[in-house]
């Protein structure tokens, strides 16, 4: 064992300059997967950060007294699939008329009674918005005594979730492809690089070699420039963090709000592992006698 | 301990070995000869199983080739020193590793190791050439590299194909004072060669191959 | 010349799995960056769009006649940097004012007159929406006789600004990381390839070939390798398109939004070609005698 | 044609040729030999400057090695045929288009290439292995392409590095008339070799190198 890497750390040694490369080739497969999953995992939190925007009105029927209203409003509360619940009374909807009015709230001030109707501003969970589920919801509301009309965007919903599910599938399509072609440049290195060894190989087999004994020093080579690629792309990461990411989110607010996914980078040098251990163990394939 | 029941070995476009009869004893030293092509290494290659026979059959020690797997191929090629007529030195490993590397497949403990690589690069006069790689050694030198890592595994058989092909007749004269040596210890040896220097006046079996037909049989 | 092509053309059989692994990896390497450009292309296209939400209100002075307002409307257009401006009546801003109080604007019946007042609802062109143009236009246009006040929603056209600026960084160096990325990834590709050939190069010299005769081969070889890696991409891209994309944008409807640029997946044997060629000449290097 | 002036190669570890004086005439053919490691691939090497001298002066028909650029480099190697000691055959390449690089590197047209070619073939008898890939040939029909390789395009001087080591006495005393006829046809002619079958009884001059050193020099 001891023997079989030195053996690989030697083998890596004597051509070091090739083995560079395909360290360089992996860290840029790996880099290039992490950002495009990173930039993926963002656009998808934007989209699920959406349906936040949307919510429902319930509009109260006049002259409900105050434990009415706290009936309703906590029947409301009770069901599951409600993020908040938020009560305007009549006062605060004339409030917030006369404000949308701006200077032209005079035309309020002939009014000797408040005609706007109390009403309960609800916010669904997140996963919860959806246009069956918001239907069916705004539905039961209805049912429920003291509550006159129930009203939301239907469009906006619609829109909202066309939007979000064409993110998703777009963002799940382009990380499959990424990944599974980058996966596929990792072997194709590997085995390129194996290729070469063919005739060692065969002349291990001549002098005795088990199989165990032949792959083991290709396995941890294979390893160690996985590893190191996995490292080297780590290091990058952080240079391009630090030297552009950085410094840019002071003059451009919206960088602040994208997130880098720090465990995913600190796990580059294990899937970079990964990757050159079983690329070479795929790219040796099967050895025959 | 080599033998050959009516070995035939065909290659797509060439007959290499037809009807072969071979009877090697156990401590035996022997010779093979022939023309260019004749079949010689074919014949090395079915011993140490490179190559299948067509037909016939072939037991080396207590092996039959064509029942041999990925398990016990590697136990038969450890008991056998091979001199190759191409070499097949690792380029990328130096002298000191290509010898070791014949008594490390046979998982012999590194302190070991050490002692019987300079052992058997002094008796092929290479010991000044432990550090350089086969790529800076002259012709001769890089076949004594692999007459050493032949020897250094003390194996129960040595075969060596052209072992003198790139030595002058003094050295050549020395690998074979040295194979006379092993084999006084109890090593079987089968040398392939044009060169009659090597079995002149041995008094040892030489072997006469000719396109792939064993022609004659005579004492050297 | 002739004899140069068949060489490639029968070194490239002779090892057509290690080749056609290559093959795969640049077209594999063509695809991601493909795919990558035209995402954020895409986004871009996008980010682009926002602008077209923007837009500043001119409220107008009481009792302007015809043409006063007229005279206004066109002192408006007339700036280079307006993309559609519109007269809002009074009478229209009362019907709006009405629809957005629902069932409640019946507190408006009591009105003897119409408090609104009328105003020009401008949408700049896009590549106008900027902070400080907005603001200085904003400026500009209180300076006009007859226009009473000018409103716009400040803090939507920073936080747009900032997200396109974003969307814009973000994209380039993506691009840039992607697209070099790759470019390494094809380099390194050939050069592990014709690293295999170095003993090749070296008795080919030693037979007296010139620079020329050496080159000429591998350089055939490599674009072959190149634009086949192309036209595979292409074929891979048309593959995913109509099995994926097209089937899916029948189901989730913002994908039709997406474009995808033809012309780009097109160029891609081309690409492949020249990344080929240059790929082979710089893993070459200068062959000394 | 091939003259060296006190010429010295050193290698990092070893010293691999010292102060060699050599003069060959034009249409002479000539021999080396010495043991193993004495220096005479590295003196060939030198003729088709493979390697460049640490000092002295190396002057080869019109050229003098340590002027030439690699413009001129391919020039000088095209009128030199050489037989590698390791072969140098391409791997990917069947034995008529190894040999047909020769003449290929000369931009000798592709409709002269083929006559060519199948005569030098049929020279060393290995008229039927045209199709076959290297791996395929056994050691003494690989050394015979690169024996047919050298002398094919009719070169000005062929250098012969132990072009009989895997060869049959045989088959080796077919080699040596081809070597003597185009020598009689003028091109000269140096062959490096342990073997003194080659030039025993020829008559001609045998230089002999032992550790870097020119010895002595006698007739075969
Ligand atoms: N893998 C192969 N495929 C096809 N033909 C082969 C193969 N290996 C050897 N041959 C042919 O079989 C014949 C015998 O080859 P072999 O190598 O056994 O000859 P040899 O006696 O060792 O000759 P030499 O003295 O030249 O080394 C030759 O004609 C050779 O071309
Ligand atoms: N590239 C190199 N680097 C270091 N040492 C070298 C190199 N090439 C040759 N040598 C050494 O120089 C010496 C002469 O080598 P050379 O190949 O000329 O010997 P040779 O006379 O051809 O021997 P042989 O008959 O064994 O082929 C040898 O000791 C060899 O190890
Ligand atoms: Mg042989
Ligand atoms: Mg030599």
């Amino acid at each position: 064992m001891t023997y079989s890497i030195k053996l690989a750390l030697q083998s890596l040694w004597h051509e070091k300059w090739i083995n560079f490369l395909s360290m360089l080739t992996i860290a840029m497969g790996l880099l290039v997967v992490t950002l495009v999953v990173s930039s993926i995992y963002n656009v998808n939190l934007f989209a699920r950060k959406l349906p936040e925007k949307f919510f429902i009105v319930a509009y109260l029927k006049e002259g409900l007294t105050e434990k009415e209203t706290q009936h309703i409003m906590s029947s409301i509360k009770d069901r599951g699939s409600i993020a908040r619940a938020k009560y305007i009374s009549k006062a605060d909807a004339l409030k917030e008329l006369k404000a949308s009015l701006k200077d032209a709230d005079y035309v309020l001030e002939g009014l000797d009674e408040n005609p706007l109707p109390a009403s309960i501003e609800i916010r669904m969970k997140k996963e919860a918005v959806g246009p069956e589920a918001v239907k069916s919801f705004a539905d039961s509301l209805r049912k429920i005594e003291g509550i006159d009309d129930v009203q939301y965007g239907e469009k906006f919903l619609l829109s909202l979730h066309s939007m979000k599910t064409g993110m998703e599938t777009i963002g799940l399509i382009l990380t499959v492809v990424m990944i599974s072609g980058i996966v596929f440049i990792c072997y194709s290195t590997v085995k390129i690089l194996f290729y070469r060894r063919k005739d060692e190989i065969e002349t291990l087999k001549l002098l005795g070699a088990t199989r165990g004994f032949i792959r083991t020093p290709f396995v941890i080579e294979g390893g160690v420039i996985g590893a190191v690629g996995g490292i080297i792309s780590v290091i990058i990461a952080a240079a391009f963090y630090f030297s552009v990411f950085y410094k840019l989110s002071a003059t451009v607010p919206v960088i602040r709000a994208v997130v880098f996914p720090t465990e995913l980078f600190l796990s580059l040098p294990a899937v970079g592992l990964f990757l050159g251990i079983t690329g070479s163990l795929i790219a040796m394939g099967r050895i025959r006698f | 301990m080599i033998n050959f029941q009516q070995v035939s070995k065909f290659y797509d476009t060439a007959t290499a070995l037809r009807d072969i009869n071979l009877s090697i004893e156990k401590g035996e030293m022997a010779f093979i000869t022939g023309p260019s092509g004749a079949g010689k290494s074919t014949l090395m290659k079915l011993i140490y199983a490179a190559e299948l026979p067509d037909s016939g059959r072939i037991t080396i020690a207590e092996w039959e080739t064509d029942k041999l797997d990925g398990a016990t191929i590697p136990q038969l090629r450890r008991n056998i020193g091979i001199v190759f007529q191409d070499f097949r030195l690792l380029l990328n490993k130096n002298v000191y590793d290509n010898v070791a590397l014949a008594l490390r497949v046979r998982r012999i403990p590194e302190k070991e190791v050490k002692a019987l690589v300079l052992d058997a690069l002094k008796m092929v006069n290479l010991r000044h050439k432990t550090d350089s790689f086969p790529s800076t050694l002259s012709g001769g030198e890089q076949q004594r590299v692999v007459i050493a890592r032949a020897i250094v595994g003390e194996p129960i058989i040595v075969l060596a194909d052209e072992p003198t092909g790139n030595l002058d007749p003094d050295t050549a004269a020395g690998i074979m004072r040295i194979f006379k040596e092993i084999n006084v210890r109890g090593t079987t040896i089968l040398i392939a060669t044009h060169n009659r220097e090597l079995f002149r006046d041995t008094g040892k079996r030489v072997m006469r191959l000719d396109n792939g037909n064993m022609v004659n049989e005579e004492r050297g």
